[in-house]
């Protein structure tokens, strides 16, 4: 039980090694009156035959992609996962290992950051990515702690067209620092960052601007424009993308971007109701890397002048540093790291092209599909993956009919701003067909028409 | 085989125009690029990703595997990490599509399966912690610590004592992410040192307390794998003065179903679950981080968090939550995994992972300071700290003897923390270990002591039979190259 | 790690009473085990089986497999076996439970997927042999050449010439099986013999057949790699002697798409899902061998065979089947596999497999006849055999090649097979290598035809960098040992 | 496409290299007329995403029994599958391996076959196994030969009460080669083997009497009366045992047996509609070795005295011996022996013993309730985990009727024999909860009081 291997006869012969007489005996410095009396109130346990099919049944009450068509998405995304890196992940080298401390019998997965910090270099076109952070909206924190520590400034700029959730971690993280973010507002009409909409006095104050690129609306921003102001301002630029758009969009690198961030899930993660997913992290430059969060891994070489692979630039780190650390960054999400790195060797250049131009040419259909049908899109901005379409519909109720029809709808937009409440967030993906598209459109049709 | 041979990179072995995808055709009309995205927003240069068929990726990462070790390939003794055997039906288990395949914005009543599983393991949580409800949301032990800290400030806020109480009190034995999370979390940190027991220095913590202090964070067992047993006057001295008391769970594998958290007196709580349930830490995560809080801070639990009503389990936050740290609803996959395991061992179970953790210990503890110094001989817990001080004296470190554990196929402990104990080696058996695995870890340990005298070059140019020989840490810091060079 | 550690067997890690399973608890009154099985029928001393944790075996069976090669670890050009790039979908669609989780003998009803796939199946291999039906029963190339073998005497017997005709003729560079199947299925062999371009001496063939012959066995393209030019007038000559044509597929991987054996007068024609078709070697097994036949042949194909009709597909044995050769169904689970891959490749991709298969093997053979000496000079196919017999002036046998190009991290070549070529060499390199690792073997291959002739000894030691040295296969069946030995 | 790695212009180097112009250069020696001038004839390809959204469509044709009750057996069992079996038998190495002809890169294989070897060994308590067969019934068959062979006698007994199917594997074997199948019938009352019906001289001719342990009805021979028979008439012994009930039962070894074989698919393989499954061969002593069909792997040592394992007794095999060789099989069911090794690695001595004791006490739960249901027993034998019931009932239907409330019914034994068209074969699993049963039993009561 418990994966135990000690029989009972060897607990005896130990204990008498020992000199107890029982395992009790061991837990005499625990003060009699912390004991615990009585066993603790938990289910029977369940052998593991049963267990499964009790798991079985519970995971049965969950409605899940396979049998739903997803046109939901706000940061979490149906992409098609090869199903070879579930059988790479799963090898018990990778799996039960820990963080590579010994690095000449961990140099699998010590490469295997490597390799995940070089591909997103070239995602990002920065000079140095690290080996992963929790997810995009924490790695975005600490991108906005990062500039404020580095500009010795105390407010941050973040739009309020990114991602609500990402929105409120950032806030919860600086402003546990007596850090300042400053909400900028997006234009009515295309949903894009209104930098102009702040004080230029304020702008100039600001540690750095975040710009999302596609931003929560699915909307791409001109990110040049805030590019220049913010390096005017002295500010760095920070932008949070989808990685899947970085075969077709411009390189975070080439526009001036001095942190990238962005959640990495989308790489072969399985959805898993929205985790574990991975956080990726990239500088611009030397002076950033060595304030920068998280694990870092370098080539080094060993006597015989062997290529090998360790954890690096560790002063920046907790267990070194304490107090005076980067971050308080651990644990981190190397599995889903590696899950990144094998699903972009399998697409590599090509592949990575190939899924953002699906991604964006379906989503135009099911766009102009809908406009076709007499629907109105929010904003008039260019969009990626993602877009606003406005209805007067009760878009809750209009998601329960769908999915009857086994289709999954939008996010409605009245939870993240009162003035959307006639608007949902629709995504599309690869996975999409145009024939699941189509009848998607007509069953929207068939609602707004009140049948 | 190719085990000695060096893995070029990807990048070294790509072919132009190689693919390992397919995809479905693009089956909806084609509308030309620059109409849906403007020039000025397009690519210029192409990412240089790698370009290899789909055998040459399996290839490329079997054989890198093949260079790494898990608990699967051997005894995995690293200290306060609890690299306890990952059960594979939890894999199966979290991979179903009922949990594997589903949307955080699916409408609530979709995913009733998912949040009930929440709701309960918040409840087993409790249970154990001895406390009253949890949150799942922080996705590792720190992101916990983090979350737990900023419910202590937002607890002394709502006391209106929230800029009096800056202070975060925290042992010379902790952890590295305590000190860095209460950094994080805007405190000031106090450090309390370690009595002659490895204890908190009681008369010393005294001291440190007052209106200034927000709380205390406290390992129990220790780092140094020993009880805490003035935790009732520990958790005295910090309550009277207006602190709260918070648990880094992180060895809480010592611990299960014999005695609480909550019982002891803590107000807070983080698990981590990749430590003491079972669920893979991955080559270095995910883990999860859940935390456990007393009645009284509930209410600012960060959100959201499950809740039950006639109809169903729904999404909630908390009246006065901190807000949010993680995306979504914390590490899913992770909790799943976790709630697998307590609901596969009972009670029972549980208490018998705890006892054997601590036999396992004490055992290995019991031998090996025959050959090595202990510190602090007591019983220990779940996990000890030897010294590799005798062995210093030969010009042997303790790093050295990491390495030559290594040529004997078995992973090294935890070196070098806590940093109290001088040439520390911090062995932590856990209970999925065998006798006859310990056996031959004590035998392995008494030979590189023994080589240490007789031999000690053999140690230090240790090790030599590991795809790779020792390698150059400073070199990889001076001149970091941390991608791949173009050639 | 422990990678040149020696592995103990089970048994000598074993602990008394240790389990590494757990079963739900026995929920049914209990009876005297006595009432129900007679003291006399009891078992009176136990089974040795071994007694360990789950971790144990997950470590065991971890480190064996580090002690293995696969396709998946690097090169693998075993001639005759096609091994080829297992694709790893196919691994998770035969695990899905509607196919690995159902029973033979449900009702035709609630199977009707896996009916519809055999059906299928058997239509996709009738096209791409060239002829009417398959039995997908038997579980191997060989049970495949088994049953087949029977067909054709069936056939003979419903002609009244089943006594007559008791002769099968096979090349002498046939593989094993063939004359081994023809003997298990009652007839004897004939060998013809290789004519000078490698093909099957036609006059000698001529001599050959008579009223006897009940059949000639021929793989084309050959065991040598090369297509047999003269199959139409082969044909023609056993046919005209009332004989008729099995075609071993082992060889398939050459001409999928390209040219059918149907097409070429065979009658009766096995493949090897486990070669052509993708489906994963296992070590040696599973397999699958399905034969297909003529219309004429039909009637005896072993059953059952699924049919289809209006309500659906069902179960049949056809008129004057041979009978069963195989439990059930065939080796089902392999069958999906190649489904889904045929589905997969489709027409287009079946046929550059083939197209890819014959264009490396000819890049191959291109490069290594400048360095081993190549018996037949011609194009070749998807394979082809070279000859040690340059390397053997030096001392250096076709075995020391083979086993040097273990220490290079490639699994060797099939060696001494076909047994008509002098210290042959059969390699096959499959159309999922790249042209980069088809470079890397070729300069191996010259390497070790360098050391053959400057450091012939070097050679000879090989293997030296494998788990174990080069071992001693006579004292192994001189002194067999073939269970633990008790210690 | 078709995990081809060769991009054009590699095809085109390479041809180049070759001095051809076209890969149809390369197929000159096919004639002309021999070429297939069109495509074949197949459905179009899918690619990896669609085609697993089509397979799971397929197999969900398919009632599986993660969702039906079984009480059928009749050789393909429902036991319990520890599920950390397939992660290990899914590695690469062993997965993607062909028979290890290459001894020194193929210990793993070798060295699991050699454990392979030592269990069922240890199960039959026989001096030598191979390295499996494809299936229980082959292996049969080829246990038949093996006897003519051995005592150069054409005739052998196979017992009526042995699984149907197997009976007629081993006629076609055996009359391929013009040997013949004397059928021993069953004692009516008991379904055990009734040798007594034979006639005494030709049980004297026999090379040898198979009999089946439990019987395809699930009773329990006494095997020792009919080993004292066979070995007087100097034929040899040839049991079929189930290896799940040998952590009970008398060991084949200690009843006299000359060759056991048997189906190892319940040892932990995937029921999979039948097969793959694996067979294995285990014969008594070295005369039969020489003989035995199939792999066989033997420890040696290498020149530094490490043990290591290799293919071994190699001059029985079809590739040394040819139409010599004392079977044609080369490919066999290796995996699945692997499968079989870590299921009995997992169980163990105890767990052994505990899964055949549950078989046999849920089996007899059964039995009584049916009986105190008024339901009656075809045959007075004892029983392992099967068992006949006989009842006025239509069979057929009631499985129908069975099958609405998720409960797969036993085997119509109609198709067997027409004597037993109102009775049909149960069988009960370590998987069985006596809750299934009880409901079982009610609904079969219900329909036999006609509701
Ligand atoms: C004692 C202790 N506290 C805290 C942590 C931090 O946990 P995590 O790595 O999950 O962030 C660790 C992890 O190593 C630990 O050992
Ligand atoms: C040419 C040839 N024929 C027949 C066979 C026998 O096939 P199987 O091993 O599947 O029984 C093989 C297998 O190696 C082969 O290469």
């Amino acid at each position: 039980m418990g994966f135990v291997p000690n029989t009972k006869a060897e607990q005896l012969e130990m204990l008498k090694t020992l000199g107890c007489s029982t395992i009790e005996d061991l837990f005499g410095d625990i003060p009699e009156e912390l004991r615990l009396k009585r066993p603790l109130n938990l289910p029977e346990p369940l052998a593991e035959y049963q267990l499964i099919k009790y798991m079985t049944g519970l995971a049965s009450k969950n409605k899940h992609l396979d049998h739903l068509v997803s046109f939901l998405g706000a940061g979490a995304y149906d992409h098609i996962v090869p199903s070879v890196i579930k059988h790479l992940v799963g090898r018990g080298e990778f799996l039960t290992a820990y963080t590579p401390y010994q690095a000449e019998i961990s140099q699998g997965v010590l490469q295997a950051i490597f390799e995940f910090q070089t591909l997103i270099v070239e995602l990002t076109n920065m000079e140095v990515a690290n080996a992963s952070m929790y997810d995009g909206a924490s790695a975005l924190a600490e991108a906005a702690l990062l500039a404020c520590n580095y500009t010795r400034r105390d407010k941050i700029g973040v739009p309020k067209n990114l991602h609500p959730e990402w929105l409120s971690i950032v806030k919860v993280y600086l402003e546990s620092q007596d850090l300042e973010v400053i909400e900028i507002p997006y234009q009515l009409e295309t949903g894009l960052i209104d930098l102009a909409a702040l004080n230029p006095q304020l702008v100039s104050e600001l540690a750095g601007i975040v710009v999302a690129q596609p931003n929560f609306f699915g909307g791409l921003e001109d990110v040049s424009a805030v590019a220049a102001r913010v390096k005017d301002a002295g500010g760095l630029l920070i932008m949070a993308v989808d990685p899947l758009s970085l075969g077709l969009l411009k390189a975070p690198g080439d526009i001036g971007a001095d942190i990238v961030v962005g959640d990495a899930g989308c790489l072969g993660s399985p959805i898993s109701f929205g985790g574990p997913s991975v956080g990726f992290f990239a500088v611009s430059g030397k002076n950033l890397v060595r304030r920068m969060p998280g694990r870092i891994v370098g080539a080094t070489t060993d006597a015989q002048g062997n290529t090998g692979y360790v954890l690096t630039l560790q002063t920046r780190e907790q267990h070194i540093r304490r107090e005076k650390a980067t971050s308080n960054i651990c644990t981190n999400q190397a599995l889903n790291a590696l899950i990144a790195t094998i699903y972009l060797a399998l697409l590599g250049k090509t592949g990575i092209k190939e899924v953002g131009y699906q991604c964006i040419q379906k989503a135009n259909y099911l766009k102009q599909s809908l406009l076709k049908a007499g629907f109105k899109l929010r904003f008039n901005s260019l969009t990626f993956k993602e877009f606003v379409v406005q209805a007067e519909l009760d878009w809750q109720k209009c998601n329960e009919r769908l999915l009857e029809h086994g289709y999954l709808g939008g996010l409605p937009l009245a939870v993240v701003d009162e003035k959307l409440a006639d608007s949902v967030l629709l995504s599309v993906t690869e996975a999409r067909t145009k024939a699941e598209i189509d009848e998607f459109v007509a069953l929207l049709r068939r609602y707004s028409n009140g049948v | 085989m190719e085990f000695n041979q060096q893995i070029p990179l990807l990048l070294d072995i790509s072919t132009p125009d190689r693919t390992g995808y397919t995809l479905p055709e693009l089956d909806v009309p084609e509308v030309e690029l620059t109409e849906l995205v403007p020039e000025s927003l397009l690519r210029e240069t192409e990412p240089q990703l790698p370009e290899l068929s789909e055998v040459e990726v399996v290839r490329y990462f079997t054989n890198l595997s093949r260079r790494n070790y898990g608990v699967d390939v051997g005894f995995y003794p690293l200290g306060s990490c609890t690299m306890k055997y990952n059960p594979r039906m939890n894999e199966d288990i979290a991979a179903l599509p009922g949990f594997s395949r589903i949307h955080p914005y699916q409408p609530e009543h979709t995913v009733q399966g998912a949040l009930r599983l929440m709701y309960e393991l918040d409840q087993y949580l409790a249970e154990i912690a001895g406390l009253a409800k949890s949150s799942l949301q922080p996705a590792a032990g720190a992101q916990g610590e983090y979350a737990g800290l900023l419910i202590i400030k937002a607890y002394h806020e709502a006391r209106g004592e929230g800029e009096q109480r800056a202070e975060i009190i925290v042992p010379d034995s902790a952890h590295g992410t305590n000190p860095a999370s209460a950094m994080m979390a805007g405190f000031t940190i106090k450090t309390v040192p370690s009595d002659e027991r490895g204890g908190v220095n009681v008369a010393a913590l005294k001291e440190l307390v007052g209106p200034q202090t927000a709380g205390l964070m406290l390992t129990n067992p220790s780092t140094l794998g020993l009880f805490e047993d003035n935790i009732v006057e520990i958790a005295e001295i910090v309550h009277d003065a207006g602190g709260l008391l918070y648990y880094d769970g992180a060895n809480a594998n010592a611990i299960l179903g014999i005695t609480r958290p909550g019982d002891m007196g803590f107000d807070v709580v983080h698990f981590n679950l990749h430590k003491t349930f079972s669920t893979p830490h991955g080559g270095g995560g995910p883990g999860a981080g859940p935390i456990v809080v007393s009645e009284e801070l509930v209410q600012f639990l960060p959100g959201p968090v499950v809740e039950k009503a006639e109809e169903g389990y729904y999404l909630a936050f908390p009246e006065k939550s901190i807000g949010r740290v993680k995306s979504f609803y914390g590490n899913f996959g992770v909790l799943v995994k976790a709630y697998a395991y307590i609901r596969h061992l009972g009670a029972e179970g549980l208490r018998q992972v705890s006892e054997n953790a601590v036999l396992n210990a004490n055992y290995l503890m019991h031998h090996l300071k025959n050959a090595y110094h202990l510190p602090y001989d007591r019983t220990c817990m779940h996990e000890f700290v030897l010294s590799g001080k005798w062995q210093k004296e030969f010009g042997v470190s303790t790093l050295d003897i990491a390495k030559r554990l290594l040529d004997y196929g078995i992973h090294a402990p935890t070196i070098y923390f806590p940093l109290i104990v001088e040439e520390a080696i911090m062995i932590e058996p856990t209970e999925t270990e065998s006798k006859a695995t310990l056996d031959r870890f004590i035998q392995i340990m008494f030979t590189i002591a023994e080589e240490a005298k007789d031999n000690p070059e053999a140690v230090k140019a240790a090790p030599t039979t590991t795809p790779v020989g020792r390698l150059n840490e400073t070199q990889a810091a001076r001149n970091p190259i941390l991608r791949r060079q173009a050639k």
